[in-house]
């Protein structure tokens, strides 16, 4: 009994008035709270280690590959979009397009995620680690050649890989979960225009994510 | 079937007890050939640097003088002495040779580690005693082996199982004295020895063969000798430091 | 067994043990207006047959008064902790003709280096630290270094003068703590810290270390001695030419 | 009673077809799931509590073999005596245990989960198989946690407080598993938390029945939903911050590492920012739960209401601008240190208001001194004493001497003992008879209480004196010192009340396990308490309520005029009382 009225798309009736928001939506809000908070530690740790470090930090264009991320960036705000379309079209009572829209979303993510991967192979066979830069690698002659101020080279592999990694794994949950609703409720035809629960709430977790790697693409690799 | 583990225990026990009862380093061929030498130290010895023991009484109490760290140790006769003498090539190298159940012994007396430079085969056990009664901590800083870092508040012994891989050196320290540091020589075999204050060393028991024998000290590097020797014979391998 | 806080042998001590007794008058009163009031109440108001409670949700007035008190007494405090916090820690409050002392604490010692006749202390450097020969990792091509006396585990300060000690750490955080003196300053690799006071009682104390640092914290401890300065200039003397004696301390 | 009768005739209807896994292992029923926390919770406490003693007895005993000391590994304790690296480990897992695992699961996990439903009359959670998952994060942390102790070089050793770059450097603390096992689990733990409270603040807002409006609920319910926002948007920081030492132990990055740039102080930036508003998470539920108890106790509504709501408020709004008076002595800039001060004074006023408060309760009133009250009022008279020699840290001068000296130890054991685990004894007395449909013995609980606060104060208090003596934290053997060796009588005469402390507990935990089975059977309304708990069965069926109850008055309306009981439920309707809007179904 609980459980269907968690599950309504409306507050739980009869009841006080709370927020005029069913539960599932409510909480994932909470839930993005505090995920503003674990980002913002990660974030603001980088903003004090990079402001408190001895010397320079390494130019954004040296180690990393603007172009790619940029690509891939616009890849993601693309998938919010779809993630938009996908929520309009089962609002207005469309599945089929819904059923579209939610697959491209997925497949949106997964290529981030794909391309990120790549990204993290290509940057570690250069020799950029979290702990660094490697011995003898690529970058490390670049350190020497002076290109690349040695002295900040670890703070900003530890940072880079910290955040980049949490946001790659918080892209991940997203596309599995998006996968599951996909499966066992967009397939099945399960969505209606009564009840989107999943759609509404995945997509409020899909923005957030979003909005967090614009800001990480800001900070890490433009400026 | 419970008998034969009887059995194999007591046996296993008996060859133990052999072992150890052999003089010379276990596991030598019984014809083995001996290389001793004399490692000496050519020009003035430094100064070894004074310590100051002013807050550690228990430890100042055991000198006369005001005690000096021993880095640099030469006898009358100018040999030196904690120089680490082992053979780094040249035995065979699917070898086997049983590892020794005494354990070696490191005692901290007089907040000074005694021996200062030894030798430990892999495997074979360490016995740490605190003879001082103030407390030491004991840090072993290995590269290939796990390293270990434990503490002895009062007169103590702790039994600690050997290490897993040879390692030349492994050096240890104190970090409740600054000061105090020991150098231990991890290897497979029983073929090493450490220079006594006259500076001379013997290696006994080695099978017939030509090797390369190496000299490690803690201040002027390694020298290295080669040496071929035929069963039974005895050979000298004499090292010659120059002090800077 | 002492049952006060211990002796004072420093400038700040008397104004910081009267920070404590006032602090301890405020909160004593409160203590025991309260738990006094507690016993009263149980004991007035226990449960008896045919008694009812009287029916009130709270009275504004009373709320007002003591949540105003509380408030005030608090403010006024703050601001004149504030006043002495300033003098002790301020960022210029250490005065001019401070004597300077470095303090080096490394896992489980205390190393103290004194400026010598030059009265500088030499430029130090984590990577220049030898264990034995060079604990604090002087720079022997700093002209300032060539007189510095390094001593393990003894602090000597004369008294009725400014010490200042610089605090620098190889390893972990310590924190540099000598009771009588009512100084403590945590001292953090990577950072220099200053840290000043100013003896008043000749005589041995104790230097502990206050932040667990290892193993070996409890025995992180340095002997105090503070000096009359003819004591201090003999000691420092007679160590200067003992250093020259050995080559280190 | 009608309403009483209905809900209990429609429970008994209220059939229950869950096999018994999904009822009591993997269940999702809060009641059941606050119930698991409760055994969970309770047995950490015992965890750290047999730590705290072997810490005693070395500060009580240095270096004298500590009896069945020869059953600890070589590495712990050779020959009963314990080895500086274990104490050290001890200090921490103390900490670690009865911050992390017993007190905060105790109030949050045990009450939040238990009472929220109960008291606003929601069904359940919101999300019921999150509050499930939370509860077995929970475990596994807890369960990593203990595994950290028994791996080779033993648990963590850094203090619960994990300073870098001690826990983070393997050279330096000697401990690599455990340190690295230590994160883990508080990374765990923070997601356990986070979940939970994500559900108390989802179930509050949108689950109250018919009535309950904010200003109807229970204290606390509100210390509850206060404390779940503090959770929820401070553990994460934790986490993250955890997160980050756990790669520089093991992928060796350079966040606290002077050596490449990184800042020892940022550990502790994040840590206390986190860690303060953690120690309001520590008393809030409390306060809430006493408030509860003290105006049931004294048969009176509690007094000012609305200030103690926004003296909880109040607490934690400051609790996020305080943090840095943990950091006076830490190098931090000293201006900082003023403004920091101010704040951490002006946190004294809220706490003074609830204080005042209480007292103005029992003012009048008709105390019954049953066990809960007593605890109650135990934790008023403790938690002053906590709460007053707070400010002697947070006037800075001071705080300068008396900083990490037992003097802090006693405070915040006056605060987090004497305040929160002896409303934790009242509150388990308190809603026994809810959990498990039998009362607690009232004589034993008088026992327990009586004993426990005399052996708390002979243990605790003394710590003040040692601590003004300067006696540091954390040493193995305080004797080394030459100005402590007076104070070890002390230090002896501590650590036997502490063994005494910690025996007294055994009449606790008899007591609990007695009574749950052979106990007396509890009546419905054993306290005579106007709560909505109250009205269901003992223990609430599944589901609690078939139809929502409806409230239409607040939780404390004790002794009111004009009514025959000197209680009055918050569900009974009397001719005056209007039927509570509601919300349209289907807004939004």
């Amino acid at each position: 009994m609980s459980q269907a009225m968690a599950d309504a798309m409306s507050p739980p009736f009869p009841a006080e008035r709370g927020l005029d928001v069913y539960n599932k939506k409510l909480g994932m809000w909470i839930f993005l709270a505090s995920e503003v908070m674990f980002f913002g530690a990660l974030i603001g740790s980088y903003v004090i280690l990079r402001f408190g470090a001895p010397g320079e930090w390494a130019r954004p264009g040296v180690v990393l590959n603007i172009k790619i991320t940029a690509f891939n960036t616009f890849l993601l705000i693309c998938s919010s979009v779809s993630m938009v379309k996908a929520y309009a079209s089962i609002a207005d009572g469309d599945p089929k397009k819904m059923k579209f829209w939610l697959l491209m979303t997925i497949l949106g993510g997964a290529c981030f995620v794909g391309i990120q991967v790549f990204e993290y192979i290509h940057l570690v066979e250069r020799g950029f680690l979290p702990s660094g830069v490697r011995e003898g690698s690529e970058l490390a002659e670049l350190v020497t050649a002076g290109t690349l101020p040695g002295a900040t080279m670890g703070l900003y592999g530890s940072t880079f890989f910290t955040m980049t990694g949490f946001h790659g794994f918080h892209v991940t949950c997203g596309v599995l979960s998006m996968l599951y609703l996909y499966l066992t409720k967009a397939l099945p035809g399960k969505f209606t225009t009564t009840d989107y629960a999943g759609i509404e709430v995945v997509g409020l977790y899909w923005h957030f994510v979003d909005l967090v790697w614009i800001i990480l693409f800001t900070i890490v690799y433009l400026v | 079937m419970r008998r034969l583990g009887a059995v194999a225990v007591v046996g296993a026990g008996l060859v133990v007890l052999a072992l150890a009862t052999v003089r010379r380093p276990a596991g030598a061929a019984a014809d083995g050939a001996t290389v001793t030498g004399h490692v000496k130290l050519t020009g003035k010895a430094p100064a070894n640097p004074a310590i100051d023991m002013g807050e550690e009484p228990k430890c100042k109490a055991k000198y006369t003088t005001t005690p000096t760290d021993p880095v640099v140790v030469v006898g009358k006769t100018g040999g030196l002495a904690n120089v680490f003498v082992y053979v780094k090539t040249g035995l065979p190298a699917d070898a086997k040779y049983p590892t020794p159940t005494t354990a070696v012994e490191i005692d901290q007396n007089g907040c000074l580690y005694h021996p200062r430079v030894f030798g430990v085969m892999v495997g074979q056990g360490l016995a740490i005693k605190n003879s001082d009664g103030v407390l030491h901590n004991i840090k072993a800083l290995g590269k290939k082996n796990r390293p270990f870092n434990i503490s002895q508040p009062t007169n103590m012994v702790t039994q600690r199982a050997g290490f897993t891989v040879s390692e030349v050196m492994l050096p240890f320290e104190c970090n409740v004295h600054g000061w105090m540091h020991a150098f231990a020589g991890v290897l497979p075999d029983p073929f090493f020895a450490t220079t006594g204050d006259d500076g001379t060393f013997t290696i006994k028991g080695l099978p017939a063969g030509t090797y390369t024998i190496e000299a490690w000290h803690e201040k002027y590097g390694v020298q290295t000798a080669t040496v071929t020797v035929k069963a039974g014979e005895t050979k000298p391998a004499d090292f010659t430091f120059t002090a800077k | 067994m002492n049952w006060w806080l211990p002796p004072q042998a420093s400038t700040f001590a008397p104004s910081i043990d009267l920070g404590f007794l006032v602090i301890l008058i405020i909160t004593g009163i409160t203590f025991v207006l309260v738990e006094v009031g507690l016993i009263v109440f149980v004991i007035r108001y226990r449960q008896r047959p045919g008694q009812k409670a009287h029916y009130t949700h709270g009275s504004t007035p009373a709320e007002v008064i003591w949540t105003a008190i509380p408030a005030v007494t608090m403010v006024i405090l703050g601001i004149v902790s504030n006043g002495l916090w300033v003098k002790i820690k301020g960022r210029n409050s250490v005065p001019a003709n401070a004597y300077t002392i470095g303090v080096h604490a490394k896992q489980f010692e205390w190393w103290i280096t004194y400026p010598g006749p030059d009265g500088k202390l030499g430029r130090t450097s984590t990577s220049l630290i030898q264990k034995t020969t060079n604990p604090t990792g002087l720079d022997p091509d700093d002209p300032a270094s060539k007189d510095d006396i390094v001593v393990r585990n003894q602090l000597h300060v004369p008294a009725g003068r400014p010490v200042v000690v610089y605090l620098s750490s190889e390893d972990v955080i310590h924190s540099f703590y000598v009771p009588q003196f009512r100084v403590r300053q945590d001292v953090v690799p990577g950072l220099e810290i200053k840290a000043w006071f100013e003896a008043t009682v000749p005589g041995q104390y104790e230097l502990g270390c206050s932040m667990l640092c290892g193993m070996g914290h409890y025995k992180m401890r340095a002997q105090v001695f503070v000096h009359t300065q003819a004591d201090f200039d003999a000691w420092v003397a007679q160590r200067a030419s003992q250093a020259k004696g050995e080559g280190t301390s | 009673m009608s309403t009483v009768a209905a809900a209990a005739h429609t429970a008994h209807a209220h059939h229950d077809d869950r096999s018994f896994i999904r009822k009591y292992i993997f269940s999702t029923d809060h009641k059941i799931i606050g119930i698991q926390f409760l055994f969970l919770s309770l047995f950490f406490l015992l965890v750290g509590g047999i730590l705290a003693m072997q810490i005693r007895w070395q500060l009580g005993f240095p270096g004298k073999p500590m009896p069945g000391g020869t059953l600890l590994p070589e590495t712990m304790a050779p020959g009963g005596v314990i080895l500086p690296e274990y104490y050290i480990q001890l200090v921490t897992m103390h900490g670690t245990f009865m911050v992390f695992f017993a007190i905060m699961l105790l109030l949050v996990g045990v009450y939040a989960n238990f009472l929220i439903p109960l008291k606003i009359g929601a069904h359940d959670m919101a999300f019921p198989r999150i509050n499930m998952a939370s509860f077995w994060s929970a475990v596994a942390s807890g369960i990593v946690m203990l595994a950290s102790m028994y791996v080779p070089d033993g648990a963590a050793r850094a203090g619960w407080t994990m300073y870098v770059p001690l826990s983070a450097r393997e050279d330096l603390s000697g401990a690599a598993l455990g340190q690295q096992l230590w994160s883990v689990s508080i990374i765990l733990f923070g997601l356990s938390s986070v979940l939970g409270s994500l559900n108390y603040i989802t179930t509050v807002i949108n689950n109250r029945a018919p009535g309950m409006t904010w200003f109807r609920m229970p204290l606390s319910i509100w210390a509850l939903f206060i404390t779940a926002i503090l959770g929820l948007l401070a553990v994460p920081v934790l986490a993250g911050a955890a997160i980050m030492l756990l790669f520089e132990q093991v992928l060796g990055t350079h966040f606290f590492d002077p050596a490449s740039g990184g800042q020892a102080l940022l550990w502790q930036h994040l840590f206390w920012f986190f860690g303060h508003p953690e120690v309001y998470i520590l008393i809030l539920p409390a306060m809430g739960m006493v408030s509860d108890m003290i105006a049931n106790g004294s048969r009176k509504p509690i007094f000012g209401y609305h200030s103690m709501v926004f003296a909880i408020c109040g607490i934690a709004f400051l609790g996020w601008i305080v943090w840095g008076h943990h950091m006076f002595v830490s190098g931090m800039n000293p201006t900082l240190g003023s403004s920091f001060m101010v704040s951490t004074l002006l946190i004294a006023v809220p706490s003074a208001i609830k204080v005042f408060n209480w007292m103005g309760t029992m003012w009048r009133g008709n105390l019954r001194f049953h066990v809960p009250m007593l605890n109650a009022i135990g934790f008023v008279a403790m938690f002053t004493i906590g709460g007053l020699s707070g400010i002697f840290m947070a006037a800075t001068p001071v705080d300068m001497f008396i900083h990490d000296t037992y003097f802090i130890v006693a405070h915040i054991h006056y605060v987090l003992f004497g305040g929160s685990l002896f409303a934790i004894f009242g509150a388990i007395a308190y809603w026994f008879p809810k959990m498990f449909g039998r009362m607690m013995s009232e004589r034993w609980g008088k026992v327990h209480f009586w004993l426990t606060m005399v052996f708390y104060n002979c243990t605790f208090f003394p710590m003040h004196i040692i601590g003004m003596a300067g006696h540091m934290r954390r040493l193995y053997d305080p004797t080394i010192y030459d100005f402590l060796k007076p104070v070890q009588p002390m230090n002896e005469f501590i650590s036997w009340s502490a063994f005494a402390l910690f025996a007294s507990q055994a009449i606790f935990f008899v007591n609990f396990w007695w009574s749950m089975f052979k106990g007396e059977k509890a009546p419905l309304n054993p306290w005579e308490d106007n709560g909505l708990e109250w009205t269901l069965p003992s223990p609430a069926p599944h589901g609690n309520w078939e139809t929502p109850p409806t409230v239409y008055r607040g939780p404390y309306e004790f002794s009111a005029p004009g009514v025959s009981e000197d209680y009055l439920p918050q569900t009974k309707k009397l001719p005056t009382d209007r039927e509570p809007a509601l919300t349209p179904a289907g807004g939004h």
